[in-house]
């Protein structure tokens, strides 16, 4: 028997790994608790006992009966629920629960593991691994059929996990079950509630499991409950318990106490939404400023600097977009596309989706994006671009030829329809920080952009190649008699700022889709940022491309509309170059004043 | 009581990221005085008259033509108050003909609709050949102005001053790029228009200024250095150390 | 372009307005459809689609060709004038919609109650007839003085007329601008009175278009032939020169910015009821770039340049859209990098193309280096 | 005179072109297909024309209609509405076809409306669509809103969501659609305030538009989700999405990335069919709902007969550009095909092309198809009597059939008739 609790263990412990697939963090750490759990209780772990030999059985008879009456049973369990049952609930919620028919022709529900290479086999009534009669474990057989389930019967699986959740490990688990269940207002749910308060030593936790019961006795006889469950709640200003509180302080019905209390309650509540929304929107304001700062620092690059107008700047973002895309079918199970008609196939890695390194695959691709769009950038430089360094309206227009020409070989190559590219799951979730979310792959991109510009103003300031660079850009006839071999010089940075739109496409596949027409939805706004920060300078691109962003939240926000905004953007930044012709900063010299 | 002058510029100064072009510079002309400007390279000259045209503002200072106040106006109401310009680079309209040239310079209205419903009056081509004639290009006439040469533009761009009949004539440079007969021509030419009208001539070229015998005035790192004529200036220690000092040293440097 | 109008320039733009104006409207109406000279309803109303873009074409060469100014924002106008003439043509479905309603479809689906204050005076075929000019002509004063003033030239200029008719696609495809959203205007009636679906009116629009490129041919031409076409080059080249000279470049900038704004919209209001459709996707940033393309292909700085260009492109892009719809964006795009690269001055200008290109280089030598 | 000569040229060159001469064989009867080939609609709309070149291959190869063989005329819209309106009048005046299938945005339909009503030609439209529209000239194979919202909704409702908010693009369809539903849900005893997104009230306090809206290709939902987060964190919310095309992407990225799950806030798509799921990366959208008139996961003898028939059909198909590998079948796709053979039904029993003919057999209410879908039935409003299905989203961008709806009859005139 004393094996018992290691076997279990592992399973569990690799699932964590595995349901972290699922964004429900929750979930993973009640896991790696009751994996911890097994492990103790491995070494002196007694014969099931009977709560759980119930509980399994419960379970087991759901499982086997017929999909109406599932649910139903399933509710039942909940009163008798325990922690064993975890893995189970969950793997049926993703459909991984089978029935296995046993030689002898019972039904025996079994629950699909799946480990990096590996699958194991575990028994629902037992828990243990199936074992053939022989007693060799048994191999996963593809003709199983898993146990199906539909929203009704996830549903009642997540109220017995969110009940069991009450007794997870993990303070915030516990305080996130107690809100699901108060916020139900059932009655019967208050001995619960109390007594697991009772036990509840971390303060955080305390505090919810109040908050649930205050929730429910809202809707208790006793006026004065009502009320103090109301200043309760005020205090705590509970976001959730928000509707709740209004339809107290909208039904007339009610006692003046209670609505007063309501009215305030409700009051605290609105002001701390308000803070909530306010930084929520900067917050957003300065990530969506990092997106078009990304996007615009190529721009910055080739127009800022060499005073090329590229048009097909979004296209060459988006090489780099495909490019993740193909790096990720790489890591995966390969790429099977048809460029021109002829199909081709990329063989893969087939590693497992969940692995560290199939999500590592991103870290992989930017470099890959960097080199592909900057070796695009560098056929560009060489076609078309050279002939028309002396007329830059020209070089607008070529440009935008090659970029109808690139939509349209990305058509061509991987299809009209967008690729889908999965961000890898260390950039999603949320930070939360009293109530306001800061979602990771948003975090990522602040701190991204910020690498960027950090990199490359580096490369132009401290090292050779960015002395050419400015060399060349100040005057190119003049660094040309000095030497500097302009020629290429200019394809070397035009190309450096390809890559970085590759970089910026990369970035890109992780928070919006990846298309042949992709490039077009970001141009205009670039070259914005670009000309509003004032031509071959990357401090006003930054500030500008800040600025940007965070005026367009605001805007959102305040007029609840999300196009205005844009537009008032548009219309102010015309007006603001009335003042500033030549952007926030731009290098003043005698040169510029003749132009 | 302080003379009435038709050029006046005090306390006017001028930087480019904090390099003074013109530091606290003071300047007077005469009516009909014709003054040339002399003065190393970066001493400021262009940017001078880059501050009479309204090319650029000056930071501080005022600038005066006929009392009236020029900084803050835009280049073609100073040009419309009666200052013309002729650039270092002679600038030219290649594409129109050399007629057309004279044509766009002639004095006259200068407005959009004006532009659309004028004819040209047997007088404009007149005064149009009169002035080709001056500048001796008379046969070029239909040619396209890109195809003249160096010093032909040059002269096409002091007629296109000619034309328009200006009170003050800035030029810049004039005898740039022009054989020495050329250079005397221009020379004469200028020296004729004195007196009719005021002309303000920066140049390099010695041999020329002496020509024009006028008043000099000498920038140095953006203000006056001294002013006078030509031996008095030459013979200004001050003057020898900017320009000969240089070559005294050089040759010191030389034995 | 020649400063005076050559015997031989007259009769052959009389001839080609002959031709356009009588001779082909004639063949469609006279002659019966088995004739091989028959032209088919369906071919004047594409050639009247045609015309009108090649009238947007005009006023952009103008502005182009002859200022230097690039605006990427030339559809907008065109729209504007569409819209226009669209509301007025909404208002005289009357109750033929699907609705049967005095309400433009759109607004009874959209649940209005009752026709917004803006819309009524549309009623009038002489307000909107009006709109067609000022809408257009106003957008262009306002932006052009504000963009000229200070001095917004180059390529700074051709961007922020893109984000403006960008912003403005944004805005007409919102629907509560009232202007029915994305699906714009269309499901039209009449126009003066005349059924739109009757090949006669189709054919009066066609002759419409035709004798409006002519009015803007023979005003552009008559353009460059004034002193004001002079200087206008002359901005075009160095507009320092010509600031030096004493002449307001903004001002002459602003006359034909506006002027090519007026012609656009005059297109745009002959063209929606002839493809029966205004929407908001007219104003798309792409769309105005083609509209260089046909200017650039056809050769720029020549009045019949822009012309040839916008028919040929056309016909050409309604065949290969298809014949050969996957290669169609590959035909225009590497068409287009071509041209500019190799025949700046387009199809016209191919002859003395070396010539040219000689030129332009000496000239540049001498230009200002624009940033 | 080298100016003039150009002139001429082009204009022979232009007049010749659009002068080709049209002597259809008589064993054949010409047929268009009216859809975007290329342009930002070619994504969905080039699917629909496979399915339909499949259809007419299938009929030929049994000998045709009233023995003559199906000549497909296929147009590209260009995903220009313009281009669109031309197309038609050249398929309906210079091509003379006797039927045409084709069009997926509403605007795209609208723009071609008024030629079909003027030539007097026939448009089976086979997408879902927000109604209000009757015309005598299209057949409406398309899923109405009471065949794909309400069905959504009532589902909804009967799974105990109390609160729902609207978003799409703020084009027709999504806003009438929102219009309609704010109506039924607030019929169906949900109070105003529960529905989320927005109202837009005109100056006598009525009600013009319910919900958020974006501009097609629009990139940014951080703003919305987080509004639509603090929306579901009271519990029983859910979100009906007619968001359009790309965009989706971006929303459900950010939707994902937020927290929210299937499970707290479902969010039910309407304009997201297989077709599409092919360029989501669906692991963000399990459990999610669809509701459509036919999944490729249905499973029925009809369906699994058309599907192995098409992939056949792609494998050996010559139509140059065509998609070979990991095709889907969807909803907008089986209507197409299923458009095809009730006219094919329509003629037969008209025994004649004639578009009025035809019209008056289809109007009968008694022409039927036994579709992949189930059974389709031509109604006296143009539209067709089906099935309706719910599905949810699984990993590998199939639907789980969760709900059926049987023979819903179509009802395109919904606005208004819920009452308060």
């Amino acid at each position: 028997m004393e094996g018992v609790g290691v076997l279990f263990a592992r399973p569990l412990l690799c699932f964590c790994g595995f349901i972290n697939e699922m964004r429900n963090s929750s979930v993973s750490v009640i896991l790696r608790f009751l994996a911890v759990v097994f492990l103790a209780t491995g070494t002196s772990a007694p014969a099931m006992d009977q709560y759980e030999q119930r509980a399994r059985a419960l379970f087991v008879e759901a499982v086997v009966a017929p999909e109406s009456s599932q649910s139903l049973l399933l509710e039942n369990l909940v009163g008798s629920a325990h922690p064993c049952l975890e893995p189970f609930l969950q793997g049926w919620q993703r459909e991984q629960i089978f029935i296995y028919q046993s030689p002898e022709g019972s039904k025996i529900p079994i629950l699909k593991v799946e480990e990096n290479q590996s699958v194991r086999i575990l028994r629902v009534d037992t828990g243990e691994e199936l074992k053939e009669a022989s007693g060799s474990l048994a191999a996963w057989n593809p003709e199983w059929k898993a146990v199906e389930t539909n929203s009704k019967i996830r549903r009642s699986l997540k109220n017995t996990i969110d009940l069991l959740a009450l007794g997870s490990s993990s303070p915030s688990d516990r305080a996130a079950a107690a809100l699901k269940l108060g916020l139900k207002q059932s009655p019967a749910s208050l001995p619960v509630l109390e007594s697991r308060l009772s036990q509840e030593t971390n303060p955080s936790a305390k505090a919810a499991f109040l908050d649930a019961i205050a929730l429910v006795s809202l809707n208790s006889e006793n006026p004065d409950q009502r009320t103090s469950a109301l200043q309760r709640l005020g205090e705590s200003a509970s976001l959730p318990a928000r509707d709740a509180i209004k339809r107290l302080a909208d039904d007339s019905t009610q006692p003046p106490q209670v609505s007063r209390a309501a009215r305030e309650a409700l009051q605290t509540i609105d002001t701390r939404i308000f803070w909530i929304d306010f930084f929520g929107t900067v917050f957003r304001g300065i990530s969506l400023g990092s997106v078009l700062l990304i996007v615009a620092l190529g721009l910055a690059i080739t127009f800022g600097l060499m005073g090329v107008i590229n048009m097909a700047h979004g296209e060459i973002m988006i090489v780099g977009g495909y490019a993740t895309f193909v790096v990720q079918c790489v890591f995966g199970n390969g790429l099977a596309f048809a460029p021109f008609g002829l199909s081709m196939n990329i063989p893969g890695f087939g590693f497992d989706p969940s692995s560290a390194i199939y999500q590592s695959y991103f870290l992989v691709a930017l470099p890959v994006a960097f080199l592909s769009a900057a070796a695009t950038g560098y056929v560009l430089e060489r076609g078309v671009i050279r002939f028309l360094y002396r007329r830059p309206l020209e070089s607008l227009l070529a440009t935008w030829g090659a970029s109808l020409v690139m939509q349209q070989l990305f058509r061509l190559i991987f299809g009209p329809a967008n690729v889908p590219v999965a961000s890898p799951e260390w950039i999603n979730g949320s930070l939360n920080v009293e109530g306001v979310l800061m979602n990771y792959n948003r975090l990522f991109v602040i701190v991204f952009a910020a690498a960027v510009v950090f990199g490359t103003s580096l490369l132009l300031t401290k090292t050779p190649l960015g002395l050419l660079i400015r060399a060349v850009m100040q005057d190119r006839s003049m660094a040309g008699c000095m030497g500097v071999p302009t020629t290429k010089v200019n394809t070397l940075t035009f190309s450096f700022g390809c890559g970085l739109a590759g970089l910026a496409g990369a970035f890109l596949s992780q928070i919006g889709n990846i298309g042949p027409g992709t490039g077009q939805t970001y141009i205009v706004d670039a070259f914005m940022v670009v000309v509003l920060g004032g031509v071959g300078s990357l401090t006003g691109t930054v500030l500008s491309a800040l600025g940007i962003g965070t005026l367009d939240q605001i805007l959102q926000t305040t007029l609840r509309n999300p196009v205005i905004g844009k537009v008032l953007v548009l219309a102010g930044l015309i007006v603001f170059l009335q003042f500033k012709p030549s952007g926030l900063f731009s290098a003043k010299s005698r040169n510029l004043e003749e132009s | 009581m302080k003379r009435e002058f038709l050029l006046t510029a005090e306390g006017v100064s001028k930087s480019f990221d904090g390099f003074k072009a013109i530091d606290d510079l003071n300047f007077h002309l005469e009516k009909g005085e014709l003054r040339t400007i002399i003065g190393p390279n970066g001493a400021g000259k262009s940017t001078f008259l880059d501050l009479i045209t309204g090319r650029t503002r000056p930071d501080t200072g005022t600038i005066e033509f006929q009392g009236k106040r020029l900084t803050g106006l835009r280049e073609y109401e100073i040009y419309r108050l009666g200052i013309g310009r002729k650039f270092q680079t002679p600038s030219v309209y290649n594409d129109h003909t050399v007629y057309e040239n004279i044509l766009l310079g002639l004095e006259g209205p200068r407005g959009v609709w004006a532009s659309l419903f004028q004819r040209i009056s047997k007088a404009c081509d007149d005064r149009i050949h009169e002035v080709l004639k001056t500048i001796g290009l008379e046969s070029k006439a239909g040619h396209k102005a890109g195809s003249l040469a160096h010093g032909q533009k040059q002269w096409l761009e002091i007629g296109m001053l000619l034309a328009q009949n200006a009170e003050l004539l800035l030029v810049d440079e004039p005898a740039a790029g022009m054989s020495d007969e050329e250079t005397a021509k221009t020379g004469e030419l200028l020296v004729s228009l004195a007196g009719k009208h005021s002309l303000l001539v920066i140049e390099h070229d010695m041999v020329f200024v002496r020509q024009l015998g006028s008043k000099v005035t000498v920038l140095h790192q953006g203000h006056v250095l001294c002013e006078g004529s030509l031996e008095h200036v030459q013979n200004d220690e001050r003057v020898v150390e900017v320009y000969l000092g240089r070559k005294g040293k050089a040759t010191h440097a030389a034995t | 372009m020649k400063s005076q109008i050559s015997k031989r320039e007259l009769v052959l733009g009389l001839v080609a307005a002959f031709g356009l104006i009588v001779v082909i409207p004639g063949l469609n109406a006279f002659t019966p459809e088995s004739s091989p000279l028959h032209v088919s309803n369906f071919s004047i109303n594409l050639w009247g689609q045609y015309l009108c873009l090649a009238i947007v074409a005009v006023g952009l060469d103008l502005l182009w060709g002859y200022t230097g100014l690039i605006s990427l924002g030339q559809m907008l106008f065109f729209s504007l004038g569409g819209y226009a003439l669209g509301m007025h043509l909404m208002l005289k479905i009357g109750r033929l919609g699907q609705y049967k309603s005095d309400l433009p479809d759109f607004m009874v689906f959209l649940g209005y109650p009752k026709l917004p204050a803006h819309w009524v005076p549309f009623a009038e075929f002489w307000f909107s007839a009006l709109a067609v000019v000022w809408v257009p002509g106003l957008v262009a004063l306002l932006f052009g003085y504000l963009a000229f003033r200070s001095r917004i030239r180059g390529v700074y200029f051709s961007i922020l007329t893109q984000a403006l008719t960008y912003a403005a696609c944004l805005l007409f495809f919102r629907n509560e601008l009232t202007l029915g959203g994305n699906n714009g205007f269309t499901d039209f009636k009449t126009l003066l009175g005349f059924q739109l679906a009757d090949p006669a009116t189709q054919r009066s629009l066609y002759i419409a278009s035709a004798i409006a490129l002519i009015a803007a041919y023979v005003f552009c031409r008559w353009l460059t032939l004034t002193k004001f076409g002079k200087v206008q080059r002359a901005v075009r080249d160095s507009e320092n020169r010509v600031l030096f000279s004493g002449y307001a470049a903004a001002n002459y900038k602003l006359f034909v910015f506006v002027a090519a704004a007026i012609i656009s919209g005059v297109a745009g209001a002959l063209y929606v009821p002839q493809t029966g459709i205004i929407n908001p996707s007219q104003m798309e940033p792409s769309k105005s770039l083609e509209a260089i393309v046909w200017v650039a292909v056809g050769g720029r700085g020549t009045l019949i340049g822009p012309i040839l260009g916008a028919l040929g492109v056309n016909s050409l892009k309604s065949w290969a859209t298809q014949a050969m719809p996957a290669y169609w964006p590959l035909l225009l795009g590497g068409l287009f990098m071509i041209v500019v690269i190799f025949a700046p001055r387009g199809i016209v200008g191919l002859g003395n193309q070396v010539g040219a290109l000689l030129q332009r280089r000496k000239s540049e030598k001498t230009e200002d280096p624009a940033p | 005179m080298k100016k003039f000569l150009h002139l001429l040229s082009t204009a022979a060159l232009l007049l010749a072109g659009s002068l080709t001469c049209h002597a259809a064989d008589s064993g054949t009867v010409k047929v268009g297909v009216l859809h975007s080939l290329s342009g930002t609609m070619a994504i969905s709309e080039t699917s629909l024309r496979d399915v339909l070149l499949f259809a007419f291959d299938e009929i030929n190869a049994k000998g045709g209609v009233l023995g003559k063989k199906i000549e497909p005329v296929v147009v590209d819209g260009a995903s220009n509405w313009p281009l669109f309106a031309e197309k038609a009048k050249q398929l309906l005046e210079v091509d003379k076809v006797a039927v045409t299938f084709g069009c997926w945005t509403s605007v795209s339909r609208k723009s071609v409306l008024p030629v079909f009503e003027k030539d007097n030609g026939l448009l089976f439209y086979p997408v879902q669509y927000e109604g209000e529209e009757e015309s005598q000239n299209v057949i409406y194979t398309a899923e109405a809103v009471n065949q794909q919202a309400i069905p959504a909704v009532d589902y909804l409702l009967a799974d105990g969501k109390k609160k729902f908010y609207l978003i799409g693009t703020d084009y027709v369809y999504p806003q009438t659609t929102n219009l309609v539903l704010l109506e039924y849900l607030l019929s169906k005893g949900i109070p105003i305030e529960n529905i989320g997104g927005g109202l837009r009230k005109d100056a006598e306090g009525k009600v013009i538009s319910a919900g958020k809206y974006t501009p097609f290709g629009h990139t940014d939902y951080q703003q919305i989700v987080a509004e639509i987060k603090q929306f579901a964190s009271s519990g029983d919310a859910c979100v009906i999405n007619t968001i359009n095309g790309d965009s989706n992407v971006p929303f459900f990225k950010e939707f994902a990335a937020s927290g929210l799950t299937a499970a707290d806030c479902p969010v039910a798509s309407l304009s997201l069919s297989e077709d599409e799921f092919r360029s989501l990366p669906t692991k963000d959208l399990v459990g999610h709902l669809g509701c459509w008139a036919y999944f490729m996961s249905i499973d029925s003898k009809e369906n699994d007969q058309f599907k192995a028939a098409f992939f056949k059909w792609l494998k050996s198909s010559t139509v140059p550009g065509i998609e070979k590998a990991n095709r889907v079948t969807c909803s907008p796709m089986v209507l197409s095909y299923d458009g095809v053979y009730l006219w094919k039904a329509a003629v037969e029993k008209a025994g004649s092309f004639d578009v009025d003919k035809v019209r008056t057999v289809l109007q009968s209410g008694t022409i039927t198809f036994d579709g992949p879908n189930g059974l389709n039935t031509v109604e006296k409003n143009n539209h067709t009597k089906k099935n309706v299905y719910i599905g949810e989203t699984k990993a590998d961008g199939q639907f789980k059939i969760v709900k059926e709806f049987s023979q819903v009859y179509p009802q395109p005139w919904l606005k208004g008739t819920f009452g308060k």
